[in-house]
């Protein structure tokens, strides 16, 4: 159950301009499932920082992050030993579907759909970058999914275009029981007509603002609409993972 | 052993660390974490009489020790609290305060009538909020509209009533004496302080409200004094909060003048907070043997 | 080349970068660590017709993120300023702004008077200090005294005056508007929000005077909105500050509405705190391709 | 010239009840004189902290200090070979006088005497410490003093009794230049007095909490009298030392 832990970072590498951190903590990860996120209190700054889960294996959890402000910036310069406090796992990740899926990521969106990829029976993947040099984890991706599509938005590795371009075209070609997507709002949208096109539901990771990153203080509103009526749900509680179709998109 | 107990405006409660209102939710969060029976009282999430959405987000910001937050008042609505809420909060073996916000002088009425029907121990009206266009702040900065405010509810309560008073004023004991002379059973403080943040690179206000509420341990000394000023202004209790993050916190808010304490935005780094303030506020009652907690309350010796 | 020069009600400041009143001396102490020419404009510590003792020790606190000071206006007396001061503040190759506080109209005409005769740039009327019995914020709090004040320092001065705003107040934009209409040139804000800590184990106030003001990185989110909701209000300029250590934090009062922007508690972190705020604003500048440092003020696009 | 330096901890003992951290930076070892403070950042604590000057050695500067609050605890918990930033050298030291001098510390006090009694052409030094477990430097101090006293509160080491006994026994002995003196105000307060009963000058070091340290923002004031005229002078700037008879003591 989600909770306090300390962790200790027993692998630092960096990658496609992000840092990947592997922490380990038994307890915490024998309950992190996929899409959800950990809560990480990054030196002393007065809020946590929401990062997805990337992978789990054992003991271990794998997280992968870009370092944006203050608390990433401190996360990144954590070294190998050190520990750092962690709440999690929280959220209401990506569902556990029957048969194939498609796993959707861009850019830092791409890690959290490891785990995704791995837990289905069958998985196919779409993964963006906006340039070569931000590519990264396509070979972990390789050895979990059948196809595995690269698109970069320059053309310097992969296919040059969007996501969702690839998306369409895995969708034309293969059965689909979901597809699940994070990265960018216009790529879930985008990913979610091209879905929503081929019938199939799709899942999308939202991304917002958190405070208690356990739905008490309200503050992680995302607009929804969810048996007809328009309102607030919480992405730390609720989501981050959302039905594509009950997310209000132009919000 | 220390007697941990505080008497506010005629509840006893079991110790001094009350959770804020609007971050502790209605409770069933933090049942995850610890028994809330363990919590001096909680202070559920601000009530309207209808439900209400609150603000577009992003509705928090993070500032050199503190935060400012924009939810404007989100919450179910009064009926659906009493309905659906209350039953669960008062089988928790705590303490529990309405926090009620209207925007006229009888949805004050009516909030209070069905919140004290439902069985709360406490009401605490909210003046102060800085996050709503109507009602809330509005009714916080002035000693007359705080007076009607607190009239109205007074009128319709059948527990004791907690104002709770905007830091956004000239004169904060000004407003105190206002509600205590309308009735008040005690006063609390602070609710958060206006305030803004501007992302540099786009330009743009990082709340979508633009403006938003300042808390956490930023407003600390803020609070201390505040709390300070209207213990010696008025006779009733204090439920003090603002910045508490540690059992010294608490204990400085208590010597200031409060009777209780409330812990919020430290919520948010760690959901035993207020557990943890507890058990150092105990640890520091042991060490300066004192054997009561209520004898913190006013002890500051000002020069 | 970015232009960083900036015109603050009729004066050219080579760079937005100003030392707060009461953090920087009369300067001496910094022309050991650099050029004093390198600011826009040097502050100096506020000043009174007599000399001033100023409050008992301790006169300062921490806080989170910021700290209290209860100095109390300690200085030698205009005439020494104007004697011993002017002529080493003249040669230092900035513009000098003298920062004056009276206890009566009076007083506001002999100190505006006798500084504009020593040769300052611009004055600063100080309506809004926390930390003196009479005077000071007493001014401040109400638009019809700081309308006073203001005026008869515009009859006296030979240079432009900006007002000092106190953030203490509920309503900030009424106060601009009153000094404004009563003539000021420009507004600075924020002076410091009034505070207080105690001492758990002694139970004493830290400060020997019990309250102090607060100041440092804490208030920046008050500052920011303050200003905004000036900037809002008023047509003319406003120096910004509170809490203000980086240049983005400069960037953002400018933002909010700030013509320049004044860095105080950040100097005793770092004396070469204002050389870094420019130089980080620079670059700012440079990497967003903004050529100009005057284009940042007021272009934020609230929601 | 005073400035901002960054030290490296080259070592780190505890004694005493306190930390010594000896730090390594020659621009600033060079210009550091007796009685004269380092206002230290610890960590990120909105203020710096005073700390006198115990000794200098070459590149080096000692420090000895005890944990009081955050940014002691801070300082305490550096580790050799991390860097620390200092302001400093700071303040107006003890005077160098000629001929034989008597140096008087209290507790913490007792580290910056060190220094001012290497300095002297002769030296003798009271050493008071509350109880056996607290004292320390005795030994560095009988290497550059002629008579060493120490006194503690409870008798435990040296002689039971206050500072200003020990210092009122070695005033009678021997005839001094100058008393120099750190320590609690009261133990400040009565060496004065000893001091002044032998018609010996005095020259104390005061404590107040400080600002800016540059004697920039008149935060910490001492009440003394200086040509008749009773007014605030700044511990930072003006001290921490001042000529005792100039001290309001009863302030
Ligand atoms: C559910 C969820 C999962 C995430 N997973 C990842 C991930 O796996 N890898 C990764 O690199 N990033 C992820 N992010 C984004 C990540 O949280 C932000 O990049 C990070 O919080 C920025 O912190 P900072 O201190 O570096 O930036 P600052 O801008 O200094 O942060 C200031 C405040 O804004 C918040 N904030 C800033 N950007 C975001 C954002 N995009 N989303 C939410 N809050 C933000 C911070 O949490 C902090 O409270 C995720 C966000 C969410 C909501
Ligand atoms: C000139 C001078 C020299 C000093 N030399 C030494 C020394 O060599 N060794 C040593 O152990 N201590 C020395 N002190 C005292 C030392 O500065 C304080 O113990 C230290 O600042 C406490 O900081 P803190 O964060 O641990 O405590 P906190 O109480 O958390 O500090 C809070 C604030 O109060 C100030 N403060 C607290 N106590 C004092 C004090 N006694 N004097 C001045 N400011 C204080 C701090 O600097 C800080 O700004 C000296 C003080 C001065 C003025
Ligand atoms: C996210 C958030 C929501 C809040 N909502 C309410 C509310 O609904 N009603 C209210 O009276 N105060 C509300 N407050 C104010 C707190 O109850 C408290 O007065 C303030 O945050 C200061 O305490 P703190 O610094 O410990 O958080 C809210 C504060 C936060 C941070
Ligand atoms: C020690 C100290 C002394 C001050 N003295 C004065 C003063 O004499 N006159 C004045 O107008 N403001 C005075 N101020 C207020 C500052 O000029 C400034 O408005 C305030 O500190 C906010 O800016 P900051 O957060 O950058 O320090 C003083 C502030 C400090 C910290
Ligand atoms: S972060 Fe508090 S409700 Fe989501
Ligand atoms: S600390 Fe600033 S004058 Fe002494």
């Amino acid at each position: 159950m989600a909770d306090l832990f300390d962790c200790i970072i027993s692998t630092k590498q960096t990658f496609g301009g992000c840092t990947e951190l592997v922490l380990q903590n038994g307890a915490l990860a024998a309950c992190a499932a996929q899409g959800q996120f950990l809560h990480i209190q990054c030196g002393d700054q007065t809020l946590r920082r929401p990062i997805s889960i990337c992978d789990v294996a054992g003991d271990s959890l794998t997280v992968v992050f870009e370092v944006k402000g203050a608390g990433t910036e401190w996360l990144a310069a954590q070294q190998v030993g050190a520990v750092v406090n962690v709440l999690g796992p929280l959220g209401h990740g990506f569902p556990l579907v029957c048969g194939r899926i498609l796993v959707c990521g861009g850019g830092i969106g791409v890690p959290p759909m490891l785990l995704t990829a791995k837990g289905a029976e069958a998985a196919d993947a779409v993964l963006g970058f906006r340039t070569a040099s931000r590519e990264m984890l396509t070979d972990r991706f390789r050895a979990v999914c059948t196809d595995v599509v690269v698109m970069s938005d320059d053309g310097t590795c992969g296919k040059q275009g969007f996501v969702a371009d690839g998306a369409a075209e895995l969708l034309k070609k293969h059965t689909y029981a979901a597809v699940m997507a994070c990265g960018p709002k216009i790529m879930l949208k985008t990913v979610a007509q091209a879905a929503k096109k081929a019938g199939v539901p799709c899942y999308v990771s939202m991304e917002e603002r958190m405070g208690c990153g356990i739905g008490a203080c309200l503050v992680c509103a995302c607009k929804t609409t969810k048996n007809g009526e328009e309102g607030y749900r919480h992405v730390c509680k609720d989501g981050p993972v959302f039905a594509a179709e009950e997310v209000c998109w132009d919000d | 052993m220390t007697d941990l107990r505080v008497n506010l405006a005629g509840v006893m409660l079991k110790n001094p660390i009350v959770v804020a209102s609007g971050t502790f939710g209605f409770g069933h969060e933090f049942a995850d974490y610890y028994d809330l029976s363990e919590l001096g009282a909680i202070c559920a999430k601000g009530l309207t009489v209808a439900k209400k959405d609150g603000n577009p987000p992003p509705r928090i910001a993070e500032t050199p020790s503190g935060i400012l937050n924009s939810v404007g008042l989100q919450n179910p609505g009064v009926d659906y609290f009493c309905a659906h809420e209350m039953p669960y909060l008062k089988q928790s073996g705590t303490k529990i305060i309405a926090n009620i916000s209207g925007n006229t002088l009888d949805e004050f009425t009516e909030l209070a009538e069905k919140v004290s029907a439902a069985g709360v121990d406490l009401i605490e009206v909210n003046i102060s909020c800085p996050n709503v266009k109507c009602g809330g702040l509005a009714w916080g900065t002035q000693p007359e509209s705080a007076a009607a405010a607190t009239a109205a509810v007074k009128k319709a309560a059948t527990v004791p009533v907690i104002v709770k008073l905007s830091p956004n004023v000239t004169d904060i004991t000004a407003i105190a004496r206002a509600v205590e002379a309308a009735g008040a059973d005690a006063v609390s403080l602070i609710n958060t302080i206006l305030g803004m943040r501007i992302d540099v690179n786009t330009r743009r206000p990082v709340l979508r409200n633009n403006m938003g509420g300042l808390s956490g341990p930023a407003v600390l000394p803020v609070a201390v004094r505040m709390i300070y000023q209207v213990a010696c202004a008025v006779k009733i209790p204090i439920l003090g909060m603002g910045g508490v993050a540690s059992g010294a916190d608490a204990a400085e808010l208590m010597l200031a003048g409060a009777t209780a304490v409330a812990v919020g935005t430290a919520l948010f780094q760690n959901p035993y907070a207020p557990i943890h303030v507890r058990d150092e506020l105990q640890a520091y009652l042991e060490q300066h043997n004192i054997p009561a907690a209520s004898a913190l309350t006013g002890a500051v010796m000002p020069y």
